[in-house]
């Protein structure tokens, strides 16, 4: 017997909310980082498991195709995220959010 | 028909001067000699054509048996509100006649003045063209008025020809005289125009009162028998009926502009003005244009029975004519002399009309048109001789432009027949053309003079015998008669004593002795005027009256009423008989034994009567006193207390209330409210910048958690609602 | 409760786990390796929802390349972590709060609503199929192509802005 | 003999009725059959540290013109014992302030992802319908498993090297990784060419289609792989992180005892699974000029002498070729194998595409890569000369692998 649907939807909730937890409230940027990719994680888990319960009869593959795309995206983003964190820090020499609130850096 | 395609033309007459003018105005004031020419064509081109017409409307009207039917034919139309008023031109006998007369008379004034304004010589008048150009434009003035076919362009005409004569009288504004009292052409022109205003205003009057009672000023319409009934049935005021009312108004116009009893002052004064002028304006066209206008309308005249207003012109015309006559006799400036005979002239036609002598008027109006005009000129030709001699005479003096009295004031005055005499020897061709012109004034036998004076006798004692057609009370004409013989007299006696104190004896002044022929341009004018007025009186005489034939057979305006002047050896005698005592008189004062001393033998015998002649019977003074005067000082009063009392604080009372006001204002709107609301603003906008600085902390993360607030209470919101 | 209920409940608490360590630790590398161990806990997911080939790329992607990026961002960022001390900033209360809120009602939501499951087997060749539809025109090219040209720009960027000025 | 000939699959089935007619549940009996399969692998895995590090040492020493280690058991064979032995007996150290969670997990992390691979690796023939699966898990994206749990052994290296709170050990990390991931592309690419033409990524089904090995197919895309491989493996001229005169071991430095023998066993586990990867996939696996057929029961055995023979071959570089420094390492990767790689994956899609015949794609694909193979060649000539006047690196040509010190 299948796992149902929702379980699968509130574990991805948990880890959505979670990694949203971290992005609010860390001091460091990469920390933020880091949350992000687990709330990406989370959304990738809700459209696979639509895909599973949903989408898989009508033999189409919308749902992982949109998984992959957010996977190439998070890629993207977590590198030139990183990128914008070490050139802060190169600059302010700290990776703190809270002290970066200048708008000239 | 020819004729018709003529007629078609008549607006064309009055448009050649107004075109002289145009032209001379605008491009050709610089050049004198093309602006002599150009004024000659219009005035000529306006003569051929006039001539055409008259004789046309004659023929037409001899050989049609038919009486000329007057013709309106509308040219365009003026909107008046919510009528249109329809103008255009008309041509009938009486039109005719005019045209006969009028053009030729200035075509032979535009040719001798050009020899008066010394053309060509040195003393030439600096505003030579400018002098031409004008009296173009009183030709327009007089020939529009005389084909006119409404009363408004006549209105019009003749407001232009009043224009001219205040422009022409004064030509020579600059002119000053010592003499403080002697009115300065300034003057004179000033007075000629406000004292013709006043008859204007009368005239204008009656227009209106004729528009309102019948809609209509078209002649035509005007003299259709209903409109008539309908003047003479209702009645102004409760008894006077709108005809009397009406023609008397529009016969107060006349008066102001022919210069009859009450407004005659004007006239002797406008001599001031250039002699082809005053020959032109004031004697021939303008002054006549009264008469005919009361001729054009006599219809309305007529139109009640009896009626006040025939014997109001009567009694104006006679008492006129001898009022003046006997101012004339203690003038000593010749141009005054004639100045006066004229208004006792026009009293001559007024009094023919007011009786109802139709035919008679219009008649002597044409002889005396062409008369006159031959006394003018040859008056202004002696002047122009005198005012030579006496340049000749004082060489190596003073040299001056003007031929006229010399700048410096009147020491010596050219127009003075003291300073005359003897000038016949001198200037022949003047002198003789000036004696026909004086016998024709004074009505002897051969002379168109006597011809038309006599008729208007002839008639005047008719109307006293039995009667006339209009109504006229049978016994008031013979009073008519009475004062037209006396006048008849006084004109003979002052125009021998004009002719003997110029022409006969020795010259009394150096400048009388040396005053030379004037230039054949001006000589010869006055000849063929002078066989005009002998041969003109032909066509009037009474067993054979072509006039009688244009005015009353085939004329339309009274139709068959015009009483038939016969012959009446009696009354004829008797005014022949009047002429020649006055002729005699003047010899035996004047002529017998010439004056040396430049005294009047008249003075010592009347005395006092003579003094109150020469000033005029002091009216000119009287009117000084009891109209200008007080006027001005009415008028002043009225502007003291119009200014002081109530314009000045009325103006500056708004302007107290005004500053008041914004002071006002100020106080109680605009600091509270406006600078309120605008600082208000500025204080809030500031405040609320402060307060929403507090929202940019900088932290990427308060954002972040704001975001997610919001979606939540979204999230919230849709719950609930779902 | 089958065989798949017990790999999903142990999976979802590495999962969890897993995210909890990375948010809740106060030392950045560890943080990050429980970041591996969630990725790999998701990686079950894809597994147990029978998406291999998204478990792979999840492999790959994340655990190979993401996170080494992010160590190496910890690693090259040390020294100013070092008297890391301060974990949280200030409005990590509201944070949690405002998480848990939403935690609260997205279980409530998702749980109240029943999903349009269908029972179906995943078809053999799901992974043709998904090649497919990637590169079929009216399929997913679009997508697919500006992916591509957004990771080539994301790697000239990166490069660019941490580059050594 | 049928028996004996497919021996593996009757010794299985015989089992799996054992456990039937004991009474267990049909997925209980087919649980322990893969519980004992994996055992199997696992054992397998660790005997290959046992044969293989003895091999390396005496080959490379028989290449060096040295007897090797002869002293342990007859001629040395036993001297994998004698380092267990040594290792174990060695001190449980932990570095000061070092994170001991992270420092203790990193060995246990490197061993698990190299013993996983055995999972997807083809053994023997195998029908699709069996429904005891011996050997490998046909898990369609075989190739891509072996490729992601290569990128999770990084992660556990830079544990170990963070974890042992020493800079040398964190430089070492870097540099490994940095090397792993310049290397994992052409891996891949390479892997996408054997993909693109079988058509699948479950390895079973690739040694299946393959019937002429790739390696001669796709000279190009084989000899990648290997050397990709090897720069994975730390192995011969890429062995940068054992490279005693610079790093020390590198990130390995803090560990002695069992946790470097973890370490070295899970380098020789993955040594052996690449090196059966490889002849799985370039040297047509199982198959032995029809002799699996016959005898399926020679199936693994055939598998493993080509594993062997590659490992004999790396040993073969290992001897011949110097170290090359992490700059050339890298520039070969990115600037050398990527795009001979790429044009191979380019060249197999086209040839894919134009004839469905194996011999006939086989032909045209050797065609194509020896004319890319010559093209290479006129470049680098071309590069070289230019070179010549400028002092720029030259990048060495994969065949000769010689690091490119200034000729």
């Amino acid at each position: 017997m299948q796992v149902p649907l929702s379980w699968y939807l509130v574990v991805a909730a948990a880890l959505f909310c979670i990694g949203l937890y971290g992005v609010l409230s860390r001091r460091n940027a990469i920390g933020i980082l880091m949350g992000v990719e687990l709330m990406l994680n989370a959304v990738n888990v809700n459209l696979i498991a639509f895909w599973r319960y949903v989408e898989v009869v009508q033999a189409s593959v919308a749902g992982q195709v949109f998984a992959i795309i957010v996977i190439t995206v998070a890629a993207a983003e977590a590198a030139v995220g990183l990128a914008l964190i070490i050139a802060i820090y190169r600059s302010r020499r700290t990776v703190d959010v809270t002290e970066a609130d200048q708008l000239k850096l | 028909m020819t004729a018709n395609l003529f007629f078609n033309l008549t607006w064309l007459i009055p448009l050649f001067p107004l075109a002289a003018f145009a032209i001379i105005v605008l491009w050709t004031n610089r050049n004198q000699l093309l602006s002599t020419w150009v004024a000659w064509i219009g005035i000529g081109l306006a003569w051929i054509l006039g001539w055409l017409i008259f004789w046309l409307a004659g023929y037409h009207a001899k050989y049609l048996t038919a009486p000329v039917e007057n013709f309106p034919v509308p040219l365009f139309s003026i909107p008046t509100g919510s009528t249109e008023l329809q103008v255009g031109f008309q041509v009938d006998t009486l039109t005719g006649l005019m045209l006969f007369m009028v053009p030729f008379v200035c075509l032979m004034i535009f040719i001798y003045s050009k020899g008066y304004m010394n053309y060509g010589t040195k003393a030439v008048d600096s505003r030579y063209s400018r002098f031409f150009a004008y009296i173009s434009l009183f030709a327009c003035g007089m020939l529009g008025l005389v084909v006119s076919d409404n009363l408004v362009t006549l209105l019009i005409f003749w407001e232009v020809m009043g224009l001219c004569s205040y422009l022409l009288i004064g030509f020579w504004f600059e002119k000053k005289y010592a003499d403080p009292n002697r009115i300065t052409p300034k003057q004179a022109g000033l007075k000629a125009f406000l004292t013709t205003r006043i008859g204007d205003i009368l005239m204008l009057a009656g227009m209106l009162l004729l528009y309102t009672q019948t809609g209509t000023l078209t002649f035509k319409e005007i003299f259709s028998s209903e409109v008539l009934e309908k003047l003479a049935t209702t009645y102004a005021f409760g008894q006077v009926p709108w005809a009397t009312v009406i023609a008397i108004l529009i016969f107060g116009g006349a008066v102001g502009k022919s210069a009859q009893f009450p407004l005659h002052i004007w006239l002797p004064d406008a001599m001031e003005g250039p002699t082809p002028v005053s020959a032109l304006i004031h004697a021939a066209t303008m002054v006549s244009a009264g008469v005919y206008l009361v001729a054009r309308i006599i219809p309305l005249f007529v139109a009640v029975e009896g009626g006040t207003q025939l014997a109001v012109v009567a009694f104006i015309g006679a008492f006129t004519a001898l009022f003046s006559g006997t101012m004339a006799i203690a003038q000593n400036d010749i141009k005054r002399v004639l100045a006066y005979s004229t208004i006792s002239q026009l009293g001559f036609m007024f009094a023919a009309l007011g009786i109802g002598a139709y035919v008679a008027a219009v008649f002597h109006l044409i002889t005396h048109a062409f008369f006159k005009a031959l006394l003018f000129l040859g008056s202004g030709s002696v002047i122009h001789g005198v005012e030579h001699g006496h340049h000749h005479t004082a060489h190596e003096g003073h040299g001056h432009e003007s031929p006229e009295g010399d700048l410096r004031g009147g020491e010596f005055d050219a127009n003075d027949m003291m300073n005359m005499g003897g000038l016949l020897r001198r200037m022949p061709a003047t002198g003789w053309a000036f004696i026909v012109g004086a016998l024709a004034l004074t009505g002897i036998f051969p002379w168109a003079g006597f011809w038309s004076k006599d008729e208007i006798l002839a008639d005047a004692w008719n109307a006293f015998m039995h009667g006339t057609e209009f109504g006229v009370a049978k016994f008031w004409p013979i009073f008519v008669w009475a004062m037209l013989i006396v006048a008849a007299l006084l004109t003979a006696f002052y125009t021998a004593r004009l002719v003997f104190l110029t022409f006969a004896g020795r010259p009394r002044t150096e400048a009388a002795h040396h005053a030379p022929e004037s230039v054949p341009s001006m000589t010869w004018p006055l000849i063929i005027l002078a066989i005009f007025s002998t041969f003109l009186g032909l066509f009037g005489m009474p067993w054979a009256s072509q006039v009688y034939n244009l005015l009353g057979k085939y004329s339309t305006i009274l139709g068959e009423h015009i009483p038939h002047g016969e012959f009446n050896a009696l009354v004829a005698g008797i005014s022949l008989f009047v002429a020649a005592l006055g002729w005699l008189f003047g010899w035996l004062l004047y002529g017998r034994k010439p004056l040396a001393a430049a005294v009047d033998p008249l003075e010592k015998p009347l005395g006092p009567v003579y003094t109150l002649f020469k000033n005029r019977y002091y009216i000119d003074q009287i009117y000084q006193k009891v109209i200008i005067r007080p006027v001005i000082g009415l008028a002043s009063a009225a502007y003291a207390f119009d200014d002081r009392i109530v314009i000045d604080p009325i103006v500056d009372g708004v302007g107290r209330f005004g500053r008041w006001l914004s002071e006002f204002l100020k106080k109680a709107v605009d600091n509270p409210i406006v600078d309120g609301a605008v600082n208000g603003v500025g204080r809030a906008t500031a405040w609320s910048g402060e307060f929403m600085r507090a929202t940019q902390t900088g932290q990427i993360q308060n954002y972040l958690l704001v975001a997610v607030v919001t979606v939540l209470l979204l999230l919230i919101l849709f719950i609930v609602r779902s | 409760m089958s065989v798949q209920h017990v790999v999903f409940i142990i999976l979802s608490a590495i999962a969890l786990i897993g995210a909890l360590g990375v948010v809740l630790n106060r030392r950045l590398f560890r943080s990050a390796l429980f970041l591996v161990v969630s990725f790999v806990g998701v990686a079950g997911f894809y597994i147990l929802l029978e998406a291999e080939l998204l478990a792979m790329i999840q492999l790959l992607v994340y655990v190979g390349a993401i996170a080494i990026l992010i160590i190496f961002a910890i690693m090259l960022s040390r020294q100013a972590m070092a008297a890391d001390d301060k974990v949280l900033n200030e409005q990590w209360v509201l944070g949690g709060l405002a998480a848990v809120v939403l935690c609260a009602f997205l279980i409530y939501i998702l749980t109240r609503v029943n999903w349009p499951v269908v029972e179906a087997a995943v078809p053999a060749n799901s992974i043709q199929r998904l090649g497919e539809s990637l590169v079929n025109p009216n399929g997913f090219v679009l997508p697919f192509e500006v992916a591509s040209v957004l990771l080539l720009v994301a790697l000239v960027g990166a490069v660019i802005i941490a580059r050594e000025k | 003999m049928d028996y004996v000939l497919n021996l593996w699959v009757r010794l299985a089935t015989d089992v799996y009725q054992l456990f039937l007619g004991w009474g267990l549940p049909e997925w209980g009996a087919k649980l322990i059959i893969d519980f004992i399969i994996i055992l199997i692998l696992v054992i397998l895995g660790v005997l290959a540290v046992i044969v293989l590090t003895p091999m390396e040492r005496k080959v490379i020493a028989r290449m060096q013109d040295r007897p090797g280690p002869n002293r342990a058991w007859p001629y040395g064979l036993s001297q994998a014992f004698a380092d267990a032995i040594k290792m174990l007996t060695k001190e449980m150290i932990l570095p000061r302030h070092a994170d001991r969670l992270i420092y203790t997990a990193a060995p246990i992390l490197i061993v698990i992802p190299a013993l996983m691979i055995y999972a997807v690796l083809p053994f023997g023939p195998q029908a699709a319908d069996a429904e005891l699966k011996l050997g490998a898990t046909n898990l369609n994206v075989g190739v891509l498993y072996f490729v992601a749990l290569g990128s999770v052994a990084s992660i556990a290296i830079l544990m170990a090297g963070w974890g042992s709170n020493n800079k040398f050990a964190l430089l070492g990390a870097f540099r490994v990784v940095n090397q792993l991931l310049a290397y994992e592309v052409p891996m891949i690419l390479s892997l996408l060419a054997v993909v693109v033409l079988t058509g699948t990524m479950a390895t079973q089904r690739i040694v299946e289609v393959q019937s002429i090995p790739y390696l001669i197919v796709m000279p190009i895309a084989a000899l990648t792989f290997l050397a990709s491989a090897m720069a994975e493996l730390n192995r011969s001229p890429f062995d940068l992180l054992e490279a005693e005169s610079e790093l020390v071991a590198g990130y390995q430095v803090e560990y002695g005892g069992m946790k470097f023998a973890m370490f070295y066993i899970a380098e020789y586990v993955n040594i052996l699974s690449t090196s059966i990867l490889f002849s799985a996939l370039f040297l047509g696996g199982y198959k032995f000029f029809g002799l699996e057929k016959v005898a399926p029961v020679l199936a693994p055995f055939i598998v493993l002498g080509k594993a062997v023979s590659v490992f004999f071959f790396m040993l073969w570089i290992r001897g011949t070729f110097p170290r090359i420094r992490l700059d050339q390492l890298v520039g070969l990767a990115w600037k050398f194998l990527v795009p001979l790689s790429l044009v191979n994956l380019v060249l197999a899609a086209l040839v894919v595409k134009l004839s469905a015949n194996n011999w006939v794609q086989a032909g045209l694909l050797l065609l194509g890569n020896l004319i890319t193979v010559a093209v290479t060649f006129l470049i680098m000539s071309l590069v070289e000369r230019r070179a010549k006047s400028g002092g720029s690196v030259v990048m060495s040509e994969a065949q000769n692998l010689t690091p490119a010190a200034e000729r």
